[in-house]
């Protein structure tokens, strides 16, 4: 099986507080990986770690092969992660913000339109300034932003808050459809009763540390299981 | 640590610290001594000059203590080094005293001599007020929220732009006033006699005794606070651990 | 003695400055340090002890 | 990296292009400052024409700081700096986009200003070329060392009151500087305004290369 994500024994400070604090984990191909647990447990922590945006205090971690004690900014590129901000500049229209992140990440735009099809992002909304987009519409386009970038590792962190019922199938069906085109899929949610049939593992964190790691009802890179 | 050290004082002194303080306290009086008493009165300046003995030592501390911040601002961020961060975050604070009472002495000495207590043309008047208001803008980052360590990126950045813009803002006001009142280097011409040259150095002896002994308590009193504030991280850890220990055990 | 009022202002406002930021210093010393427990306070075993 | 500082250099002006949050600020400030210097000195026609190029200087000085205070908040109020660590592009790069951004409004409300003293002051240009080069090279120190220090206060709760605390000191030598030279431009004062212009360019070369070095660490602490 080949490592997409390596952490051991990974402590990762907020300011000084230890948010990790000792992480060990293993994350293979195609795999859809939930982390769940209760608030303040670390989880947030734990996908901006992976994305390499935060220092790592001891420990050791490899991210996609990146070692990210040394250069943890290598990494950035290549995964997607979709935080609780969405990243969107109010002033721009939809399309012109998935044309500026695509063009940053130095990936092609012509992808734009099929991602914004993708998300179900109408084509009227798509002239119109984020500011202007409902809370809902808003997510979707960041998501789109990130299906655009085509990445290895997605990070996302409760991607289904504040969507509607044909939102929430929409995203299951994108990070499905993910995996099986061989990324891997992380992502930290409260939403069980969706998220536990989507995963092939099941994570639990408490107190910046992993306290257990299942199976889930379905199987890396294929179909259901059941 | 077998034998718990026997009754450590609480406070932030030291035998070296206590020995600097002494030394301080003799070399103020012998400044008073020498300076009003057996340093001459000046052909032009009078008596007023005896306010050389202050007023060109805390000039001289004040670019002490800011060389000293901007070298620790780029220590904190090429080692991220704690030491050095407390360090310049201690000496910007004893340096904008220094700083303050330089422009406080120069603007009254400069009423005397020069019959005006601010003279916008002369270069290292306008200069150390600049400087003054940059290093009041590095304690007002230092005071400011977010995580430690952003504050002291943010307070380095601030220290390396000052340090590095200096030289260039004195450039500046020396062409723009083209003219200056300072005395022209009094200390290198030959014009100062000799009492009057020796009580000033030793005042900056004296006042670099003085910023050694201020920047150990001062350090000393930054690392207390950590302690208090962050405790140990060994410990903090544990702690969170607990919480994981908790709700479930640790896989 | 010429322009002693000036000279008394310059050297009362500097000894008087660093005096209080000293005494300050040495105030907030001795609290702090009450309240941080004995074995932390590193200085004291590490560099010289009194 | 050219490519990215274009990126980012068209984005920032294509958000200002729309919104116009800088130019409402900025336009009626300007403004007012011009009228009401022209009715607190008018009476003094002479003293009016010597203050001028200070006066214009100040109002630039001023008005970078609200022009850095927005570009600034673009990238900090949904997250974008996080996105921008995340897309790979170089913090240098990230950096001389926002400053060119900052620069090319700060040259239109330099522009406007001139025209302003033109026709409301009668300022009497003698040296266009010397007004022109001088507005060119102190914008882009100020735009440089403004860019620096607004990433450095982005994101915290007093930076409002700090960035002119920080800014205007170290904007010292520009303010200096670009009034002697437009003193000699306008004719008010009798100076070499040219031999200014070296103190400006010195000024923004060395911001200019503080910031694409430093504004890498300011991006990744916050």
């Amino acid at each position: 099986m080949v490592s997409i994500v390596s952490l051991q024994g990974v402590v990762a400070l907020l300011g000084r507080f230890p948010a990790l604090a000792g992480a060990d984990l293993e994350v293979g191909e195609s795999e859809i990986v939930l982390v769940q647990g209760p608030n303040g447990a670390g989880k947030s922590t734990l996908l901006r770690v992976c994305a390499g945006l935060l220092r790592i205090e001891a420990g050791w971690a490899e991210v996609l092969g990146h070692d990210l004690v040394t250069d943890r900014a290598a990494v950035r590129r290549s995964v997607g992660l979709l935080g609780h901000d969405t990243a969107l500049y109010d002033d721009l229209t939809v399309e012109e913000n998935l044309r500026f992140w695509a063009r940053a990440s130095r990936v092609e735009d012509d992808a734009v339109p099929a991602a914004l099809d993708r998300l179900g992002v109408a084509e009227r909304l798509r002239d119109v300034s984020v500011r202007n987009l409902s809370a809902g519409q808003r997510r979707r386009t960041a998501l789109a932003a990130v299906v655009v970038r085509r990445p290895h590792l997605w990070l996302l962190d409760e991607p289904h808050s504040g969507l509607d019922q044909s939102g929430r199938d929409l995203i299951d069906q994108v990070i499905l459809d993910a995996a099986a085109a061989g990324a891997t899929v992380m992502l930290a949610s409260h939403e069980l009763d969706r998220t536990l049939d989507l995963a092939t593992r099941h994570l639990t964190v408490a107190g910046g540390a992993i306290t257990s790691d299942e199976r889930g009802s379905r199987n890396p890179g294929g179909h259901d299981a059941a | 640590m077998t034998n718990p050290p026997i009754d450590l004082p609480a406070h932030t002194g030291s035998r070296t610290t206590r020995l600097l303080g002494v030394a301080v306290l003799v070399g103020v009086v012998t400044m008073i001594l020498l300076g009003f008493f057996v340093a001459p009165e000046d052909d032009l300046m009078a008596d007023s000059v005896r306010m050389i003995f202050v007023h060109v030592p805390s000039a001289i501390l004040t670019y002490v203590a800011f060389s000293v911040t901007a070298i620790g601002s780029v220590m904190w961020l090429w080692k991220r080094s704690v030491w050095w961060d407390i360090v310049a975050h201690s000496s910007a604070e004893i340096g904008v005293i220094f700083c303050g009472l330089t422009l406080i002495t120069g603007s009254i000495w400069g009423r005397p001599t020069w019959n005006t207590y601010w003279e916008w043309g002369d270069v290292r008047l306008v200069t150390t007020l600049i400087l003054f208001v940059l290093m009041v803008g590095y304690l007002a980052v230092r005071s400011m929220d977010g995580d430690e360590s952003a504050v002291a990126t943010r307070a380095s950045v601030v220290g390396i732009i000052a340090a590095v813009n200096i030289p260039i803002i004195n450039r500046s006001v020396e062409w723009w006033a083209d003219r200056t009142l300072h005395q022209q280097s009094s200390i290198t011409d030959g014009k100062l006699e000799d009492w009057t040259l020796f009580t000033m150095f030793l005042g900056i002896v004296v006042s670099g005794v003085f910023y050694t002994w201020a920047m150990t308590h001062r350090f000393r009193i930054a690392w207390l606070e950590r302690e208090l504030r962050d405790g140990d991280l060994g410990e903090a850890i544990a702690a969170r651990r607990a919480e994981a220990a908790a709700s479930g055990g640790v896989s | 003695m010429t322009h002693l009022g000036y000279l008394i202002a310059g050297w009362g406002i500097t000894l008087g400055a660093l005096g209080i930021y000293a005494f300050r210093l040495a105030v907030r010393g001795r609290t702090l340090a009450a309240r941080v427990p004995v074995e932390r306070r590193r200085w004291m075993t590490a560099e010289d002890d009194s | 990296m050219l490519r990215d500082v274009w990126l980012i250099a068209t984005k920032d002006l294509q958000i200002e292009w729309r919104s116009r949050v800088t130019f409402s600020q900025v336009g009626p400030f300007a403004g007012l400052v011009l009228v009401l210097f022209g009715f607190a000195l008018d009476a003094n026609r002479p003293v009016l024409l010597q203050a001028t190029s200070g006066l214009f200087w100040v109002t630039v000085m001023f008005v970078s700081t609200l022009a850095v205070q927005r570009s600034t908040s673009i990238e900090t109020t949904d997250g974008a700096r996080r996105a921008l660590l995340l897309a790979g592009i170089e913090p240098a790069a990230v950096f001389v986009g926002k400053s060119i951004a900052v620069a090319v409004q700060l040259l239109v409300v330099e522009i406007v200003l001139l025209a302003g003293v033109v026709v409301l002051y009668s300022a009497h240009v003698e040296a266009w070329g010397l007004v022109f080069a001088t507005c060119l090279v102190a914008t882009v120190g100020i735009a440089a060392a403004g860019t620096l220090l607004g990433a450095l206060v982005a994101g915290v709760r007093a930076r409002e009151t700090v960035l002119p605390i920080l800014l205007l000191p170290v904007l010292a030598p520009v303010l200096i500087g670009a009034t002697r030279a437009f003193d000699d431009a306008l004719g008010s004062v009798a100076v070499d305004g040219w031999s200014w212009l070296g103190l400006l360019a010195g000024f923004g070369v060395i911001n200019v290369v503080l910031g694409a070095l430093s504004y890498g660490v300011l991006l990744e602490e916050t």
